[in-house]
């Protein structure tokens, strides 16, 4: 006799997702406003994983592996594009590239 | 009303719309401005000007074709055109001119060859300014003709780009302030017309099932509550009331006028002031009866409030232009005092001042033209006893400032004494207040003649000012003759306006009567005493309010004038 | 409650195993590399330990027991000794751990105190970690429980060597930016860069071997190795299984940062790579942490291609306490060839060069490992 | 109602006489003067000729029904069967029941001033024509004259009340024309304007009394009114109403005292100006405009009240102004306004025929006394103030002469016809209270004041002709008599001024008027001692005057220094003028500049210009949020989604 | 509530708050290191062996490798606390909250603790390869293709164009790895 206990891992999803959103907002450095992004996806993994063990398919799974795949991917991409910012403006502040700003 | 089939064959009134339309477009086909340009001196007109000059006489030929052929007993619409234009609107091109709009066409095909031989004065881009104009005319008598709701709101918008241009191209200094002012002022009101618009042919839609724009379906038989009528009347008469500049809304006019050129001041004296209360006329008041007798004494308050600010304010001016900016405010405020009372003699004379006022203040305006492109200044301070150097100018202003201050034997005179005497029945207190708009008339008037006609002459300023020459002489003696002409001999152009003014105004009386029967049954008697010609129609309400004065004339003792006071809530 | 004892007992043994293996290695080295280098290599330290004066006591009572243990336990140890020094084992595993024990633990000034330290343990950590999902000895059957040699036996072996391969990269990371000076930071990056363009076709063998074998638990992998000797992983499909064996044996030489590929800690160019700031334990550690890893290499070649604790034509009953003995024996002599193996070719072959080495990395092993796989793809489908 | 051809050519004459004129002007200055008098000559001829067919019309039956309607009832009983001419033009406008046409009648009133205002104007033409010889724009001045004369013979030819009104705009045209005519000085401008926005006030009035009339009896025309009024029963307020409308236009047009302050300042335009216009037609509309509404005012009694205590105040206080002015124009000007009081009061009591007598007879002298003040300014070179004159009796016996007989006639001496007009009045007051109740309880101080006002005028007029005349000459110009063509025409006034009362002493002319006019019953004329008695008033005032300014010259000095203030207050026209600036023209002007200014420029303005303003300040606070900060973006887009969540679960 | 789940969550919530509180970026890549493998383990907990082993290769291997490469690349400072930071962190937090306690008890009602008999499906790797390559075929190519265009896509961005001018690139040749003669490297 197990006890499904999906809800409270749907709570804990929900949690780290705030951190991970407030992170994103506070931290004015690019490279940590990217990795509280990867926070924010690893929540919703978690979620994923719980409810598609409560439905009892693995669909929920599937969805986490590509949403590795999409992670991985974007990665890549926001890290390069940290770099061409740094090269172009010496820093990594995200608060310092403001020159789309009217 | 009789559906009256095409005139023969050749449908009148479309070709009187569309003709300046076409000398507009032939204008772009003439060979390139600037050779003309140069080539021309002064005494030759540039052959843009001479094919505008065509058209636009062409038009008057034309109107004037209509007018002979009009039949001034027929009070219904006649030269009927009907098209449909875009049926799944059930918007159908609706073209009939009627008593009340004759003399208003003639008026703008009249003034148009006018403005075109005065528009010499207009040195760069003249064939765009000729283009404007004649584009402004199509617009205009499109409006007049039009019976169709659709159909004159789109021309009634059309009316409104033409100015703009030629305000913001071809005016003074503040000229982009001033159109843009014009416009901004006219379109707001127009949004909201075409809001109300469409809520009353949505309302009659569902009423009668079919969609339908035709003036003529709608008029008849929509049944529409006091409240609904009373808020689309006040709709309908804000977009008109900033047309004709009533009190508050005239900011934009003194402004629109100075800085317009002298062509431009004149159509927008001469014809776009009128276009508001033939609005009224034409659209606010058969429409809803009810709103129109509930919102009339506050018209006419505000009218004559415009008259007696007007003046005033003419007085304090310093320019003269915007001096007769002013004084436009103040003769269409008794246009409007005139048609609100509601009778025969009133609505006749605010009509036919109508007339009246584009002839005197676009002589005025053509003759502050004339100044103009001599001394190039309109500050009344720069000029000073030019009687004795240019007499002919000083004959003409003298002239035409007596009609404008409605001097008798001048046409000013017959207008005013009918609406003041009309709209004595109908608001007393009222007209006695306007009455004074006269003295302040002849006051302003002749203070502006004293200022630049009299007092010494400063040869070092206007020393080479030279008298007025043929061309503007040709430009102002048609308008010269019709002063006296309307003036002393009025009979054939109030004949035309006066029979279907009489059955408007009883058609007015029914449809209020018909309108309080249904809404509430306390019978409010009709407003004002019913001039009506017509023997044969049974003078019901008069009857019965008339006071046994046992003087044979069939008018309405001073009962019927308290009455009217208390106006219905 | 028993099953935890379990998993800690075998955690344990392997550990020991693991140090076993490590230190060997390391002695090997040391002889070894002599050896090749035509030089005597580490025989001093420990020879001269002699029983001598040692354990000689006055008090009367004491004296049998001294003599007894000064020659029946001390004089035969004290020979063991001095054998074990002369052929170098105690200087490597003794003295060496002693020193690292006993130097000065200095730490550059700047950086971070807890990265510095935690830089050794992640390099070590993961390794340590990825000995637990291999099985060291076939089961062994006591009164009805199945005792197996694996300390956890979860159906993602194979993937968890992986894992762990990977985090492995911190540990030089973290090391290399500490040492907060170029040459350790550009030691560090060559590393990082190193190890993980290797992984890839490390990643890819792994997918053939597991095309073939069909599963990732390392034990059934050795099951299926045994009978012939045909069933070992060299030798299936042919040419694949061997092409498999060689591109993961020079992965297994460049993951573990040595031989032609220590690029990153070479000495002629950057002093030390990315541990030039550590000294002492956390030295030792990393040092250690190498050592594991060239064992961890050989083994997985083991168990993967030359079938683990199987003998060529002889077959043990399973269960039997003193095959699985001998079955742990033969598995570890197999690591043992691959440890030596290695080192061997460490001290034989120059260093690459650092482009030379991603061409090798990027442009020949790893489209030869996806050739590889897509033709075993094949092959298994065709059959 | 006959129609009859030289009735509409009256008018065509001057009309045609004005356009000619400043056509021939263009040429040669001087042939206009002679074509302008020559068209007015032509008019009169028609009038004579018009008044024989009236009088043949009318003659058949005057003169049994005149004896037989002995005392007609002043309610107009059909004693007098009404007899006139018509000429109707055309049909001016016809709106519903309401029509007007243009059409002209002449029955005995309108002969009478039809002779008046032709007869004078053509004297007064050939005068002007010397007096304006060596004035350059003189066409201009001629076409103004004709115009003139065209607008009076309309107003007073006019059938009904419309035309009327548009001879009465017109008149006042051409008096501001004329006031300004020497437009190069401002000041003469401001005058002309001054006069025509005063009439224009007037005018007004007039024009609400026309609503009222075509509300109540939906006609203009008077043959039709006077029907209406015979049995009308509109409330006794209506009708007080719209005749003291008409009243209030009378004053506007002949100066009585609420709107007599534009005729002083009308002596800026040239003296024959002022002698047609300001003495002998113009300023007499209003008497006629009573007398023609005789039917209506005769209703309104409390209106007639009103009428004479106006006139009764304008006589009074015109004539004591006159007697301290120094410029002879201006004393004439005063004694114009003073002697049109008179004619108010007359007109007041319901003796509407004395008030038309008193003003054909008051044209005669006054215009008289014009033209010999213009002859004398005309010799001293447009030198007006009296104390530059003196002694010119000798220099010029002609104008001398005449403007001694106009002086006794003026003053009411008996022979003179002045004397027969001003004794009718005297009388007509005195009997007031008979017809009019509200009249009847101020008889006595009226007539009191009446009579202390004809002294006065007699006094003053002599003062002005003995500082003029007698004496020696005081200025520095060298007078000497004018030409013959200005000499002629003020003999003939002379004349007519002393031969004026006949007309009334063979009775006709009270009989005459009676055709149209209720005239009461004829008196039989009295002895000339009686005469000599009546006119005692004017023998003080000549007594007195020609005392104190020849042989006692110190008298009046001395009156001057003990009551400064009076004599102050007197020449300053009692600060009237400077009263109404005051009252009514600085406050309008201040009020215009502040509509101008305040409501047009900064409310309307403003709310317009201040729309504009809230979406430029509305889009400046929009536009700070896009601080371009990463996180500040992040932020909102969090809040917003945890908003739209929140408020999906609050559903 | 199972003792695994408490340990894990508290873990998770504690390198989580970690990773955004620490002011050095390296502290806050480690912590979100160990955060990662916390998620790892939970999927474990939640019977998804290969997701874990994945997760950890992909996020803990891969991912935050080149995180720390390129924090270390650009050595990036640590961030001083600033007002305006302070602001945003209580402003956010407060947001958060409310997120939290709103979606909170809807997922507690949504989804109730329930006994369950059966045991739930295992996330083995046959039976989640079974699934992928089967119904999820088509999303696993497209997958692959995204990874395809990010990986050439960062290629681009980080490669300086042209090239360093006084540090010829090898590949081309033009530096054999020997010091050029002009002595600047």
């Amino acid at each position: 006799m197990n006890y499904d206990y999906s809800a409270y891992y749907v709570l804990l999803s929900l949690v780290l997702f705030t951190i991970g959103t407030v992170g994103f907002i506070v931290r004015k450095n690019a490279i940590v406003a990217f990795m509280c992004l990867e926070l924010m996806l690893n929540a919703a993994n978690i979620a994923f994983v719980a409810l598609s063990r409560r439905v009892g398919n693995l669909d929920g799974e599937i969805a986490v592996f590509f949403v590795m795949a999409v992670a991985a991917a974007e990665a890549a991409v926001g890290l390069a594009i940290v770099i061409a910012l740094f090269r172009n403006l010496e820093t990594t502040e995200s608060s310092d590239a403001m020159e789309l700003r009217l | 009303m009789d559906e009256q089939l095409l005139f023969g064959t050749f449908p009148l009134l479309t070709t009187l719309i569309f003709l300046p339309l076409l000398g507009a477009v032939t204008l772009l086909f003439l060979p390139g401005e600037r050779s003309s340009e140069q080539g021309e001196g002064e005494g030759a007109l540039g052959l843009p000007v001479v094919v505008a000059l065509f058209f636009s006489a062409l038009t008057f030929l034309v109107s004037l074709v209509l007018v002979s052929r009009f039949d001034p007993e027929n009070t219904s619409y006649q030269f009927q055109e009907q098209i449909s234009w875009i049926p799944s609107l059930g918007v159908s091109y609706i073209l009939g001119v009627d008593g009340i709009s004759i003399l208003l066409v003639l008026l703008t095909t009249f003034l148009m060859p006018i403005i075109f031989l005065a528009s010499k004065s207009v040195r760069e881009g003249r064939r765009g300014y000729l283009f404007h104009m004649l584009a402004l005319e199509t617009a205009m008598l499109g409006t007049l003709l039009s019976l169709d709701l659709f159909l004159f709101y789109v021309f009634w918008e059309l009316m409104l780009a033409p100015m703009y241009f030629i305000i913001g191209i071809w005016g003074g200094k503040r000229r982009i302030y001033a159109t843009l002012k014009f416009v901004l002022y006219t379109v707001v009101g127009s949004l909201l017309m075409l809001v109300a618009l469409f809520s009353l042919v949505w309302s009659y839609a569902e009423q009668s099932g079919e969609v339908t724009f035709a003036l003529n379906e709608i008029v008849g038989n929509v049944q529409l509550s006091v409240e609904e009528q009373l808020w689309l009347f006040a709709a309908f008469a804000l977009a008109f009331g900033i047309k004709v500049p009533i009190f508050p809304f005239h900011t934009w006019l003194p402004d629109a006028h100075v800085e317009a050129p002298t062509g431009g001041s004149v159509v927008l004296a001469g014809v776009l002031l009128k276009m508001g209360l033939y609005g009224f006329i034409r659209i606010a008041y058969p429409l809803f009866p009810e709103g129109a007798s509930f919102f009339g004494p506050y018209l006419a308050g505000l009218a004559v409030i415009g008259i007696v600010y007007g003046a005033l304010v003419a007085w304090a001016q310093h320019d003269i232009k915007k001096l007769v900016a002013y004084s436009s405010v103040s003769h269409l405020g008794y246009c409007v005092l005139g048609f609100v009372a509601m009778n025969t003699l009133a609505a006749t004379g605010s009509i036919y001042q109508m007339l009246n006022h584009g002839i005197s203040t676009g002589a005025l305006f053509l003759l502050v033209g004339v100044l103009y492109d001599r001394k190039h200044t309109r500050e009344i301070s720069a000029y000073g006893g030019l009687a004795g150097k240019v007499p002919l100018f000083a004959f003409l202003f003298l002239v035409f400032t007596l009609s404008s201050i409605a001097l008798p034997l001048t046409n000013g005179f017959v207008g005013e004494f009918l609406i003041l005497a009309g709209s004595y029945q109908q608001f007393p207190t009222l007209t006695l207040v306007a009455v004074s708009g006269v003295i302040l008339g002849a006051v302003y008037m002749l203070t502006l003649y004293m200022k630049t006609m009299f007092g010494e002459f400063h040869e070092e300023r206007n020393g080479d000012l030279t008298d007025v020459n043929s061309r503007e002489l040709m430009t102002l003696a048609p308008l010269f003759v019709l002063v006296f002409v309307m003036g002393v001999y009025p009979a054939p152009f109030l004949g035309m306006i006066e029979p279907t003014v009489a059955q408007y105004v009883k058609d007015h009386h029914e449809r209020t009567m018909t309108s309080q029967n249904r809404s509430n049954p306390r019978a409010l008697p009709s407003g004002g005493i019913d001039f009506a010609r017509s023997p044969e129609t049974p003078e019901v309400e008069s009857e019965t309010a008339k006071a046994s004065s046992g003087v044979p004339s069939v008018l309405v003792s001073t009962a019927q004038e308290t009455l009217v006071q208390q106006v219905s809530s | 409650m028993g099953a935890v004892l379990g998993i800690v007992i075998k955690g344990f043994l392997v550990q020991q195993v693991t140090l076993g293996l490590a230190s060997f290695c390391t002695w090997v080295e040391r002889k070894g590399s002599a050896l090749i280098q035509d030089r005597v290599g580490a025989n001093r330290a420990g020879t001269n330990l002699y029983v001598g004066e040692f354990l000689k006591t006055d008090v009367f009572l004491l004296k049998p027991f001294a003599f007894i243990v000064r020659n029946l336990l001390l004089r035969p140890a004290f020979a063991v000794f001095r054998f074990l020094g002369s052929i170098g084992v105690i200087n490597t595993l003794l003295n060496d751990a002693l020193k690292a024990l006993l130097k000065e633990d200095f730490v550059p000034a700047g950086t971070n105190l807890f990265l510095h330290a935690l830089g050794p343990f992640m390099a070590v950590f993961p390794v340590f970690l990825a000995f637990g999902v291999i099985p060291l000895a076939p089961d062994v059957q006591i009164f009805d429980t199945v005792i197996r040699f694996q300390v956890a036996e979860i159906s993602t072996g194979l993937l968890f060597l992986l894992a762990m391969g990977s985090i492995a990269v911190y540990g030089v990371v973290i090391a290399g930016w500490t040492g907060n000076n170029k040459f350790s930071l550009l030691g560090a990056l060559r590393a990082a860069a190193q190890m993980i363009s290797y992984e890839l076709a490390m990643g890819v063998v792994f997918a053939t071997v597991v095309l073939h074998f069909g599963t990732f638990d390392l034990y059934r992998v050795i099951e299926m190795q045994g009978g012939s000797i045909a069933n070992w992983g060299v030798f299936f499909m042919f040419p694949t299984g061997f092409l498999c064996f060689l591109i993961l044996f020079i992965v297994g030489m460049a993951e573990t940062k040595r031989g032609p590929f220590d690029l990153p800690e070479s000495e002629s160019e950057l002093v030390a790579g990315y541990f030039t700031e550590y000294s002492g334990m956390k030295f030792l550690l990393f040092w250690l942490g190498e050592f594991a890893e060239i064992a961890l290499f050989a083994i997985v070649l083991a168990t993967f291609f030359f079938g683990g604790w199987h003998i060529p034509f002889v077959e043990f009953p399973a269960g039997e306490w003193w095959a699985a003995l001998i079955g742990h024996a033969v598995f570890i002599g197999k690591v043992l060839f691959f440890c030596v193996l290695q080192i061997t070719i460490r001290w034989t072959l120059p260093r690459f060069r650092y482009d030379q080495l991603m061409n090798l990395g990027w442009k020949m092993l790893l489209p030869l490992s996806i050739v590889n796989l897509i033709v075993a793809a094949a092959v298994k489908l065709s059959l | 109602m006959e129609n009859s051809l030289t009735l509409a050519c009256i008018p065509l004459f001057p009309l045609v006489g004005a356009l000619l004129t400043y056509g021939v002007g263009k040429s040669s200055k001087d042939l206009a003067g002679w074509v302008a008098t020559g068209a007015s000559l032509l008019s009169f001829i028609f009038t004579l000729l018009t008044f024989q067919q009236l009088r043949a019309l009318v003659g058949a039956h005057s003169y049994e029904v005149a004896a037989a309607g002995a005392h007609g009832a002043h309610h107009g009983g059909e004693a007098q069967v009404y007899r006139a001419l018509e000429a109707p033009l055309f049909e001016w406008f016809r709106i519903g029941d309401f029509g007007v046409d243009f059409l002209f009648r002449f029955d005995s009133l309108t002969a009478v001033m039809c002779l008046v205002v032709t007869g004078i104007g053509t004297l007064i033409h050939l005068y002007s024509i010397g007096y304006m010889a060596e004035d350059e724009s003189r066409p201009r001045f001629f076409s103004y004259l004709n115009l003139f004369l065209f607008s009076m013979l309309l107003l007073v030819l006019g059938g009904n009340l419309l035309v009327l009104f548009v001879g009465w705009e017109g008149v006042g045209l051409c008096s501001y024309l004329l006031i300004g005519f020497w437009h190069k000085n401002i000041a003469f401008a401001g005058a002309g304007r001054k006069a025509f926005v005063v009439n224009r006030i007037g005018d007004a009035a007039f024009l609400i009394a026309l609503f009222l009339l075509i509300q109540h009896f939906g006609t203009l025309d008077f043959v039709a009114l006077k029907a209406a009024f015979e049995n009308t029963l509109a409330s006794e307020a209506l009708l007080t109403a719209i005749a003291l409308c008409f009243f209030i236009g009378a004053t506007g047009k002949s100066a009585q005292i609420p709107l007599f302050v534009w005729l002083p300042d009308a002596m800026a335009g040239p003296t024959p100006v002022s002698a047609l216009i300001h003495a002998a037609t113009m300023v007499t509309a209003g008497v006629y405009l009573t007398a023609r509404m005789h039917f209506l005012f005769d209703l309104t009694p409390y209106a007639l009240l009103i009428v004479v205590c106006i006139a009764v105040l304008t006589a009074i206080v015109a004539a004591s102004i006159a007697l301290v002015q120094n410029d002879i124009k201006k004393v004439l000007a005063y004694s114009t306004v003073s002697q049109l009081g008179f004619m108010f009061v007359a007109a007041g009591c319901g003796a509407y025929w004395v008030a038309v007598f008193h003003l054909v007879t008051h044209a005669f002298f006054k215009a008289c006394l014009f033209l010999g003040s213009g002859s004398v300014i005309h010799a001293c070179h447009h030198e007006q103030d009296m104390r530059e004159m003196g002694g010119l009796l000798k220099v010029m016996p002609w104008t001398g002469l005449t403007y001694g007989i106009s002086t006794l006639a003026i003053a009411g001496i008996f022979p003179l016809s002045g004397y027969f007009s001003k004794h009718h009045i005297v009388e007509a007051l005195s009997h007031s209270g008979e017809t009019n109740p509200y009249l009847g309880t101020y008889e006595a101080a009226f007539t009191a004041v009446i009579t202390a006002a004809a002294i006065m005028t007699a006094f003053y007029v002599t003062r002005s002709f003995a500082m003029t005349f007698l004496g020696s000459y005081r200025g520095h110009a060298h007078p000497h008599e004018s030409p013959v063509t200005m000499v002629i025409p003020l003999v003939v006034l002379a004349l007519l001024a002393l031969g004026g009362g006949v007309l009334n002493g063979m009775v006709p002319f009270q009989l005459w008027l009676g055709h149209t006019i209720p005239v009461g019953h004829v008196h039989s004329s009295e002895s000339i001692g009686a005469a000599l008695l009546h006119s005692w008033p004017g023998f003080v005032g000549v007594a007195f005057g020609l005392l104190f300014y020849t042989v006692l010259p110190q008298v009046p000095k001395a009156l001057a220094t003990t009551l400064p203030w009076m004599l102050g207050a007197l020449r300053g026209k009692l600060y009237i003028d400077e009263l109404y600036g005051a009252v009514i023209v600085r406050p309008l002007e201040g009020m215009a500049r502040m509509l101008w200014k305040g409501v047009d420029q900064r409310v309307v303005d403003g709310c317009v210009n201040g729309t504009a303003a809230i979406v430029d300040v509305s889009g400046e606070v929009v536009r700070n949020t896009a601080t371009g900060q990463l996180r500040h973006y992040a932020l909102l887009m969090f809040a917003g989604t945890v908003f739209l969540i929140a408020f999906y679960f609050a559903m | 509530m199972p003792l695994v789940f408490v340990i894990l969550s508290a873990l998770l919530i504690a390198s989580a708050v970690g990773v955004i509180l620490f002011r050095n970026p390296i502290h806050s890549a480690l912590c979100l290191v160990v955060n990662l493998v916390g998620v790892a383990c939970v999927f474990a907990a939640l019977e998804a062996h290969f997701l874990a082993v994945v997760q950890v290769i992909v996020y803990a291997g891969a991912i935050m490798v080149l995180v720390v490469f390129v924090l270390m690349l650009l050595n990036s400072k640590t961030e001083e606390r600033t007002l305006s930071g302070v602001i945003q962190l209580v402003l956010s937090g407060i947001i958060g909250g409310c997120l939290v306690s709103v979606v909170g008890p809807f997922i507690i009602e949504q989804w109730p603790i329930v006994a369950r008999e059966e045991p739930p499906i295992s996330g083995s790797v046959e039976a989640l390869g079974k699934v992928l390559y089967t119904d999820y075929i088509f999303p696993f190519e497209t997958a692959g293709f995204l990874v395809m265009a990010a990986l050439v896509a960062a290629a681009m961005l980080a490669k300086t164009k042209g090239g360093d001018p006084n540090h010829p690139r090898i590949s081309e040749g033009k530096n054999d790895g020997t010091i050029q003669a002009g002595g600047e490297q």
